[in-house]
Protein backbone atom coordinates (compact mmCIF):
# COMPACT_ATOMS: atom_id res chain seq x y z
CA UNK A 1 0.00 0.00 0.00
CA UNK A 2 0.91 3.68 -0.06
CA UNK A 3 1.16 6.35 2.99
CA UNK A 4 1.65 10.14 2.31
CA UNK A 5 4.51 10.49 4.93
CA UNK A 6 5.03 14.53 6.13
CA UNK A 7 8.32 15.51 8.41
CA UNK A 8 8.19 18.99 9.84
CA UNK A 9 10.63 21.70 11.39
CA UNK A 10 14.14 20.16 12.76
CA UNK A 11 13.05 16.45 11.99
CA UNK A 12 12.15 17.82 8.15
CA UNK A 13 16.57 18.98 7.79
CA UNK A 14 17.49 16.05 9.93
CA UNK A 15 15.73 13.35 7.24
CA UNK A 16 16.69 15.63 4.56
CA UNK A 17 12.92 15.53 3.28
CA UNK A 18 10.02 17.17 3.71
CA UNK A 19 7.47 14.62 2.65
CA UNK A 20 7.02 11.41 -0.02
CA UNK A 21 4.98 9.12 -0.74
CA UNK A 22 5.72 5.94 0.33
CA UNK A 23 5.28 1.98 -0.79
CA UNK A 24 4.99 -0.11 2.33
CA UNK A 25 3.65 -3.69 2.95
CA UNK A 26 -0.07 -3.71 3.85
CA UNK A 27 0.23 -4.51 7.66
CA UNK A 28 2.49 -1.66 8.54
CA UNK A 29 2.92 0.69 12.10
CA UNK A 30 3.42 4.47 11.75
CA UNK A 31 6.82 3.25 13.50
CA UNK A 32 7.50 0.66 10.44
CA UNK A 33 6.39 3.91 7.93
CA UNK A 34 9.77 5.88 9.71
CA UNK A 35 11.53 3.57 8.96
CA UNK A 36 10.71 3.32 5.40
CA UNK A 37 10.80 6.85 5.05
CA UNK A 38 13.64 8.26 6.94
CA UNK A 39 16.73 6.82 4.91
CA UNK A 40 17.08 4.22 8.04
CA UNK A 41 17.77 6.84 10.62
CA UNK A 42 16.08 5.94 14.19
CA UNK A 43 12.79 7.45 15.04
CA UNK A 44 14.36 10.04 17.90
CA UNK A 45 12.32 8.88 21.32
CA UNK A 46 10.38 12.43 21.65
CA UNK A 47 9.06 12.34 17.92
CA UNK A 48 5.41 12.78 17.75
CA UNK A 49 2.72 10.96 15.34
CA UNK A 50 0.26 12.04 13.98
CA UNK A 51 -1.74 9.99 11.76
CA UNK A 52 -4.29 12.12 9.33
CA UNK A 53 -3.88 15.02 11.54
CA UNK A 54 -4.62 13.25 14.63
CA UNK A 55 -1.96 12.50 17.35
CA UNK A 56 -1.61 8.91 17.49
CA UNK A 57 1.73 6.34 18.71
CA UNK A 58 4.34 4.75 16.53
CA UNK A 59 2.44 1.50 17.29
CA UNK A 60 -0.87 2.39 15.46
CA UNK A 61 -1.52 0.44 12.43
CA UNK A 62 -1.90 3.01 9.27
CA UNK A 63 -3.67 2.27 6.11
CA UNK A 64 -3.26 3.25 2.70
CA UNK A 65 -3.65 6.11 1.66
CA UNK A 66 -2.87 7.69 5.40
CA UNK A 67 -1.11 10.87 6.29
CA UNK A 68 1.50 9.75 8.38
CA UNK A 69 3.45 13.55 10.15
CA UNK A 70 6.56 13.02 12.09
CA UNK A 71 7.48 15.80 14.21
CA UNK A 72 9.55 17.25 17.36
CA UNK A 73 8.09 18.71 20.04
CA UNK A 74 5.82 21.73 19.71
CA UNK A 75 7.60 25.38 20.55
CA UNK A 76 4.37 27.59 19.37
CA UNK A 77 2.41 30.30 20.79
CA UNK B 1 -20.68 28.78 21.76
CA UNK B 2 -18.62 30.76 19.03
CA UNK B 3 -15.31 29.34 17.81
CA UNK B 4 -13.02 31.19 15.10
CA UNK B 5 -9.68 30.03 14.75
CA UNK B 6 -7.07 31.56 12.42
CA UNK B 7 -3.19 30.90 11.09
CA UNK B 8 -2.11 33.60 9.42
CA UNK B 9 1.44 35.42 8.40
CA UNK B 10 0.34 38.58 8.11
CA UNK B 11 1.31 41.47 11.31
CA UNK B 12 -0.75 40.98 14.16
CA UNK B 13 -2.32 43.85 16.04
CA UNK B 14 -4.05 42.12 18.88
CA UNK B 15 -6.41 45.08 20.22
CA UNK B 16 -7.67 46.11 16.87
CA UNK B 17 -8.42 42.33 16.22
CA UNK B 18 -10.00 42.37 19.56
CA UNK B 19 -12.06 45.12 18.38
CA UNK B 20 -12.88 44.10 14.93
CA UNK B 21 -14.05 40.54 16.32
CA UNK B 22 -16.09 42.09 19.12
CA UNK B 23 -18.02 44.49 16.42
CA UNK B 24 -18.38 41.65 14.16
CA UNK B 25 -20.09 39.52 17.00
CA UNK B 26 -22.36 42.00 18.87
CA UNK B 27 -25.01 39.92 18.83
CA UNK B 28 -23.51 39.06 22.21
CA UNK B 29 -23.96 42.43 23.33
CA UNK B 30 -25.33 42.57 27.10
CA UNK B 31 -25.08 38.63 28.04
CA UNK B 32 -20.79 39.27 27.93
CA UNK B 33 -19.76 40.04 31.70
CA UNK B 34 -15.81 39.02 30.97
CA UNK B 35 -13.36 38.80 28.43
CA UNK B 36 -10.13 37.36 29.60
CA UNK B 37 -7.29 37.61 26.94
CA UNK B 38 -3.69 36.43 26.49
CA UNK B 39 -1.16 37.87 23.67
CA UNK B 40 2.49 36.35 23.38
CA UNK B 41 5.01 38.23 21.59
CA UNK B 42 8.34 37.40 20.83
CA UNK B 43 11.21 38.57 22.85
CA UNK B 44 14.66 39.79 21.49
CA UNK B 45 15.99 37.60 23.94
CA UNK B 46 15.91 33.56 24.73
CA UNK B 47 17.67 30.70 26.25
CA UNK B 48 20.80 33.41 26.88
CA UNK B 49 20.67 34.60 23.49
CA UNK B 50 19.87 37.79 22.01
CA UNK B 51 17.43 36.79 18.86
CA UNK B 52 16.95 39.07 16.15
CA UNK B 53 14.43 37.58 14.22
CA UNK B 54 12.08 33.89 14.18
CA UNK B 55 11.19 31.66 12.08
CA UNK B 56 7.20 29.76 12.65
CA UNK B 57 6.33 26.54 10.98
CA UNK B 58 3.04 24.68 11.11
CA UNK B 59 1.29 21.72 9.80
CA UNK B 60 -1.56 23.48 8.07
CA UNK B 61 -4.63 21.80 8.29
CA UNK B 62 -3.75 19.64 11.43
CA UNK B 63 -3.02 23.25 13.73
CA UNK B 64 -6.37 24.63 13.10
CA UNK B 65 -8.39 21.89 13.64
CA UNK B 66 -6.06 21.01 17.11
CA UNK B 67 -6.66 24.65 18.02
CA UNK B 68 -10.79 24.58 17.24
CA UNK B 69 -11.21 21.28 19.14
CA UNK B 70 -9.43 22.64 22.10
CA UNK B 71 -11.72 25.67 21.92
CA UNK B 72 -14.53 23.26 21.98
CA UNK B 73 -13.43 21.62 25.07
CA UNK B 74 -12.75 24.65 26.83
CA UNK B 75 -16.47 25.03 26.08
CA UNK B 76 -17.50 21.92 27.57
CA UNK B 77 -15.59 22.69 30.34
CA UNK B 78 -16.65 26.61 31.14
CA UNK B 79 -19.67 28.44 30.29
CA UNK B 80 -18.44 30.31 27.27
CA UNK B 81 -19.96 32.39 24.55
CA UNK B 82 -16.99 33.05 22.62
CA UNK B 83 -13.46 32.03 21.68
CA UNK B 84 -10.77 33.22 19.30
CA UNK B 85 -7.27 31.96 18.87
CA UNK B 86 -4.97 34.14 16.15
CA UNK B 87 -1.76 32.63 15.16
CA UNK B 88 0.97 34.08 13.45
CA UNK B 89 3.53 31.87 11.25
CA UNK B 90 6.48 33.00 9.18
CA UNK B 91 8.79 35.46 9.62
CA UNK B 92 8.46 37.31 12.72
CA UNK B 93 10.77 40.26 14.42
CA UNK B 94 10.95 40.98 18.05
CA UNK B 95 8.34 42.87 20.13
CA UNK B 96 6.13 41.91 17.48
CA UNK B 97 2.46 39.41 18.99
CA UNK B 98 2.61 36.00 17.98
CA UNK B 99 -0.56 34.76 19.34
CA UNK B 100 -4.14 36.42 20.39
CA UNK B 101 -6.51 34.00 22.84
CA UNK B 102 -9.28 35.70 23.94
CA UNK B 103 -12.23 33.90 26.04
CA UNK B 104 -15.69 35.46 26.15
CA UNK B 105 -18.24 34.46 29.08
CA UNK B 106 -20.95 35.74 31.87
CA UNK B 107 -18.69 35.27 34.95
CA UNK B 108 -14.78 35.84 35.11
CA UNK B 109 -14.07 32.53 36.37
CA UNK B 110 -14.74 31.01 33.27
CA UNK B 111 -13.10 33.50 30.91
CA UNK B 112 -9.83 33.27 33.30
CA UNK B 113 -9.52 29.32 33.30
CA UNK B 114 -10.87 28.83 29.62
CA UNK B 115 -8.16 31.09 28.43
CA UNK B 116 -5.35 29.87 30.31
CA UNK B 117 -6.45 26.32 29.69
CA UNK B 118 -6.44 26.73 26.03
CA UNK B 119 -3.16 28.92 26.09
CA UNK B 120 -1.59 26.04 27.68
CA UNK B 121 -2.69 23.15 25.35
CA UNK B 122 -1.77 25.79 22.43
CA UNK B 123 1.65 25.57 23.59
CA UNK B 124 2.14 21.92 24.63
CA UNK B 125 0.46 20.48 21.82
CA UNK B 126 -0.54 22.43 18.72
CA UNK B 127 1.94 22.14 15.83
CA UNK B 128 4.41 24.61 15.93
CA UNK B 129 7.61 25.27 15.56
CA UNK B 130 9.95 28.60 15.87
CA UNK B 131 13.38 28.89 14.62
CA UNK B 132 15.56 31.23 15.60
CA UNK B 133 17.85 33.93 14.28
CA UNK B 134 20.59 34.89 16.31
CA UNK B 135 22.29 38.04 16.29
CA UNK B 136 25.67 36.22 14.85
CA UNK B 137 23.49 34.69 12.06
CA UNK B 138 23.47 31.18 13.62
CA UNK B 139 19.50 29.70 13.20
CA UNK B 140 18.73 27.16 16.04
CA UNK B 141 14.92 25.31 16.48
CA UNK B 142 13.60 25.93 19.48
CA UNK B 143 13.72 22.91 21.34
CA UNK B 144 10.79 23.32 23.98
CA UNK B 145 8.27 25.19 25.96
CA UNK B 146 8.36 26.02 28.83
CA UNK B 147 5.72 25.08 31.04
CA UNK B 148 3.02 27.26 31.91
CA UNK B 149 2.04 26.37 35.92
CA UNK C 1 7.84 47.38 37.20
CA UNK C 2 5.21 50.23 35.95
CA UNK C 3 2.12 51.06 38.14
CA UNK C 4 -0.86 52.99 36.01
CA UNK C 5 -4.12 53.50 37.70
CA UNK C 6 -7.44 55.25 36.20
CA UNK C 7 -10.51 55.78 37.83
CA UNK C 8 -12.80 58.10 35.41
CA UNK C 9 -16.49 58.66 33.97
CA UNK C 10 -15.46 58.45 30.26
CA UNK C 11 -16.53 55.54 28.75
CA UNK C 12 -14.12 53.16 29.00
CA UNK C 13 -12.75 51.61 25.62
CA UNK C 14 -10.46 48.85 26.48
CA UNK C 15 -8.83 47.85 22.91
CA UNK C 16 -7.74 51.30 22.53
CA UNK C 17 -6.46 52.07 26.12
CA UNK C 18 -4.72 48.79 25.74
CA UNK C 19 -2.95 50.32 22.08
CA UNK C 20 -2.49 53.46 23.52
CA UNK C 21 -0.74 52.64 27.06
CA UNK C 22 1.66 50.18 24.69
CA UNK C 23 2.62 53.16 22.49
CA UNK C 24 3.55 55.19 25.92
CA UNK C 25 5.21 51.86 27.15
CA UNK C 26 7.56 51.34 23.93
CA UNK C 27 10.97 51.13 26.18
CA UNK C 28 9.50 48.03 27.32
CA UNK C 29 9.56 46.49 23.91
CA UNK C 30 11.23 43.23 22.80
CA UNK C 31 10.97 42.59 26.79
CA UNK C 32 7.56 41.52 26.88
CA UNK C 33 6.89 37.96 25.85
CA UNK C 34 3.13 37.80 27.54
CA UNK C 35 0.01 40.41 28.30
CA UNK C 36 -2.86 38.96 30.18
CA UNK C 37 -5.73 40.85 30.22
CA UNK C 38 -9.47 40.91 31.78
CA UNK C 39 -12.34 43.13 30.77
CA UNK C 40 -15.49 43.14 32.68
CA UNK C 41 -18.46 44.24 30.74
CA UNK C 42 -21.57 45.38 32.10
CA UNK C 43 -24.63 42.67 31.91
CA UNK C 44 -28.35 43.16 31.25
CA UNK C 45 -29.22 41.00 33.54
CA UNK C 46 -27.94 40.60 37.17
CA UNK C 47 -29.60 38.01 40.07
CA UNK C 48 -33.03 37.41 38.16
CA UNK C 49 -33.63 40.80 37.13
CA UNK C 50 -33.80 42.41 33.20
CA UNK C 51 -30.71 45.39 34.21
CA UNK C 52 -31.43 48.65 32.66
CA UNK C 53 -28.56 50.84 33.62
CA UNK C 54 -26.06 51.38 36.68
CA UNK C 55 -24.21 53.55 39.13
CA UNK C 56 -21.07 53.01 40.12
CA UNK C 57 -19.60 54.74 43.27
CA UNK C 58 -15.85 54.99 44.33
CA UNK C 59 -14.19 56.10 47.31
CA UNK C 60 -11.48 59.16 45.75
CA UNK C 61 -8.31 58.69 47.07
CA UNK C 62 -8.52 55.19 48.87
CA UNK C 63 -9.90 53.50 45.45
CA UNK C 64 -6.64 54.43 44.12
CA UNK C 65 -4.29 54.33 46.56
CA UNK C 66 -6.04 49.93 47.11
CA UNK C 67 -5.73 49.37 43.39
CA UNK C 68 -2.26 51.10 43.47
CA UNK C 69 -1.07 48.59 46.61
CA UNK C 70 -2.23 45.97 44.95
CA UNK C 71 -0.74 46.30 41.72
CA UNK C 72 2.82 46.60 43.37
CA UNK C 73 1.82 43.55 45.69
CA UNK C 74 1.32 41.29 42.33
CA UNK C 75 4.87 43.10 41.84
CA UNK C 76 6.23 41.02 45.06
CA UNK C 77 4.88 37.57 43.92
CA UNK C 78 5.53 37.66 40.23
CA UNK C 79 8.20 39.34 37.65
CA UNK C 80 6.09 41.44 35.85
CA UNK C 81 7.06 44.77 33.67
CA UNK C 82 4.10 46.59 33.80
CA UNK C 83 0.21 46.83 34.92
CA UNK C 84 -2.65 48.67 34.19
CA UNK C 85 -6.02 49.32 35.81
CA UNK C 86 -8.56 51.34 34.54
CA UNK C 87 -12.12 51.39 36.30
CA UNK C 88 -15.13 53.66 35.02
CA UNK C 89 -17.28 54.97 37.45
CA UNK C 90 -20.96 56.81 37.83
CA UNK C 91 -23.36 55.95 34.96
CA UNK C 92 -23.01 52.90 33.14
CA UNK C 93 -25.27 51.08 30.13
CA UNK C 94 -25.37 47.35 29.49
CA UNK C 95 -22.95 46.16 27.31
CA UNK C 96 -20.21 48.86 28.32
CA UNK C 97 -17.15 47.89 30.12
CA UNK C 98 -16.78 48.65 33.69
CA UNK C 99 -13.07 47.57 34.39
CA UNK C 100 -9.44 46.35 32.73
CA UNK C 101 -6.69 44.66 34.21
CA UNK C 102 -3.77 44.07 32.04
CA UNK C 103 -0.37 42.43 33.06
CA UNK C 104 3.11 42.40 31.13
CA UNK C 105 5.50 40.41 31.95
CA UNK C 106 8.27 38.30 30.23
CA UNK C 107 6.69 34.22 30.25
CA UNK C 108 3.15 33.88 30.63
CA UNK C 109 2.46 32.21 34.23
CA UNK C 110 3.31 35.86 35.21
CA UNK C 111 0.72 37.43 33.48
CA UNK C 112 -1.68 34.77 33.71
CA UNK C 113 -1.38 34.60 37.48
CA UNK C 114 -1.29 37.96 38.52
CA UNK C 115 -3.95 39.44 36.33
CA UNK C 116 -6.21 37.18 37.89
CA UNK C 117 -4.99 38.53 41.46
CA UNK C 118 -5.36 41.85 40.97
CA UNK C 119 -8.78 41.07 39.41
CA UNK C 120 -9.72 39.25 42.47
CA UNK C 121 -8.55 41.85 44.73
CA UNK C 122 -10.34 44.17 43.32
CA UNK C 123 -13.59 42.90 43.31
CA UNK C 124 -13.38 41.45 46.88
CA UNK C 125 -11.75 44.70 48.35
CA UNK C 126 -11.36 47.53 46.19
CA UNK C 127 -14.16 50.38 47.56
CA UNK C 128 -16.55 50.29 44.50
CA UNK C 129 -20.11 50.10 45.22
CA UNK C 130 -22.91 49.26 42.15
CA UNK C 131 -26.95 50.42 42.07
CA UNK C 132 -28.45 49.04 39.33
CA UNK C 133 -31.52 49.81 37.82
CA UNK C 134 -34.41 47.60 36.99
CA UNK C 135 -36.70 47.64 33.77
CA UNK C 136 -39.80 48.94 36.22
CA UNK C 137 -37.69 51.73 37.14
CA UNK C 138 -36.63 50.79 40.59
CA UNK C 139 -33.39 50.97 41.98
CA UNK C 140 -31.22 48.51 43.91
CA UNK C 141 -27.59 48.17 45.81
CA UNK C 142 -25.67 45.19 44.90
CA UNK C 143 -25.03 43.04 48.02
CA UNK C 144 -22.15 40.87 47.22
CA UNK C 145 -19.58 40.32 44.36
CA UNK C 146 -19.56 36.47 43.50
CA UNK C 147 -16.42 34.82 44.30
CA UNK C 148 -13.52 34.32 41.62
CA UNK C 149 -11.84 31.05 42.45
CA UNK D 1 -11.45 66.07 69.22
CA UNK D 2 -12.57 65.75 66.22
CA UNK D 3 -12.93 63.16 63.33
CA UNK D 4 -14.02 63.31 59.82
CA UNK D 5 -16.60 60.40 58.91
CA UNK D 6 -17.91 59.21 55.89
CA UNK D 7 -20.37 57.07 54.63
CA UNK D 8 -20.70 55.65 51.15
CA UNK D 9 -23.37 53.75 49.14
CA UNK D 10 -26.09 51.92 50.85
CA UNK D 11 -24.64 52.81 53.78
CA UNK D 12 -24.98 56.57 53.34
CA UNK D 13 -28.91 56.22 52.31
CA UNK D 14 -29.21 54.18 55.13
CA UNK D 15 -27.53 56.90 57.64
CA UNK D 16 -29.51 59.26 55.51
CA UNK D 17 -25.92 61.35 55.73
CA UNK D 18 -22.50 61.55 53.29
CA UNK D 19 -20.13 62.85 55.66
CA UNK D 20 -19.97 64.63 58.63
CA UNK D 21 -17.20 66.17 61.75
CA UNK D 22 -17.98 64.48 64.60
CA UNK D 23 -16.89 66.20 68.04
CA UNK D 24 -15.94 62.78 70.50
CA UNK D 25 -14.19 62.21 73.47
CA UNK D 26 -10.23 61.95 73.63
CA UNK D 27 -10.13 58.13 73.84
CA UNK D 28 -12.67 56.54 71.18
CA UNK D 29 -12.64 53.91 68.65
CA UNK D 30 -13.93 53.40 65.20
CA UNK D 31 -16.94 51.71 66.31
CA UNK D 32 -17.27 54.58 68.58
CA UNK D 33 -16.91 56.82 65.80
CA UNK D 34 -20.12 55.03 64.38
CA UNK D 35 -22.41 55.52 67.46
CA UNK D 36 -21.73 59.30 67.56
CA UNK D 37 -22.23 59.75 63.55
CA UNK D 38 -24.59 57.39 62.85
CA UNK D 39 -27.26 58.84 65.03
CA UNK D 40 -27.69 55.75 67.38
CA UNK D 41 -28.23 53.32 64.86
CA UNK D 42 -26.51 49.99 65.81
CA UNK D 43 -23.54 49.55 62.89
CA UNK D 44 -24.77 46.61 61.01
CA UNK D 45 -22.27 43.49 61.29
CA UNK D 46 -20.71 43.58 57.87
CA UNK D 47 -19.73 47.16 57.68
CA UNK D 48 -15.92 47.66 56.51
CA UNK D 49 -14.06 50.41 58.32
CA UNK D 50 -11.16 52.68 57.17
CA UNK D 51 -9.31 54.97 58.93
CA UNK D 52 -7.35 57.75 56.95
CA UNK D 53 -8.23 55.40 53.46
CA UNK D 54 -7.03 52.07 55.25
CA UNK D 55 -8.82 49.24 55.99
CA UNK D 56 -8.49 48.40 59.98
CA UNK D 57 -11.47 47.17 62.45
CA UNK D 58 -14.12 48.77 64.29
CA UNK D 59 -11.91 48.19 67.77
CA UNK D 60 -9.05 50.48 66.24
CA UNK D 61 -8.52 53.41 68.32
CA UNK D 62 -8.92 57.03 66.52
CA UNK D 63 -6.65 60.37 66.53
CA UNK D 64 -8.06 63.87 66.28
CA UNK D 65 -8.25 64.47 62.28
CA UNK D 66 -8.87 61.04 61.20
CA UNK D 67 -10.67 60.44 58.49
CA UNK D 68 -12.98 57.68 59.47
CA UNK D 69 -15.19 55.91 56.64
CA UNK D 70 -18.12 53.17 56.84
CA UNK D 71 -19.51 51.36 53.76
CA UNK D 72 -21.20 47.94 52.59
CA UNK D 73 -19.25 44.93 51.37
CA UNK D 74 -17.67 46.22 47.92
CA UNK D 75 -19.23 45.51 44.83
CA UNK D 76 -16.79 47.05 41.78
CA UNK D 77 -15.40 45.35 38.60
Amino acid sequence: MTVDVKFFASLREQVGCEGASVEIGEVATAADVWLAAAGGKPMPPNVLVAVNMEYTDPNREVKSGDEVAFFPPVTGG
Amino acid sequence: MRVRVEIHNDTLSPWEELASHEQATAELKGRIGAAGVFVGTMRDFNEASDVIAMHLEHYPGMTETHLERICAEAGKRWELLDTLVVHRVGEILPAEPIVLVAVWSEHRKDAFEACRFIMEDLKSKAPFWKKETLTDGSARWVEKNTAGY
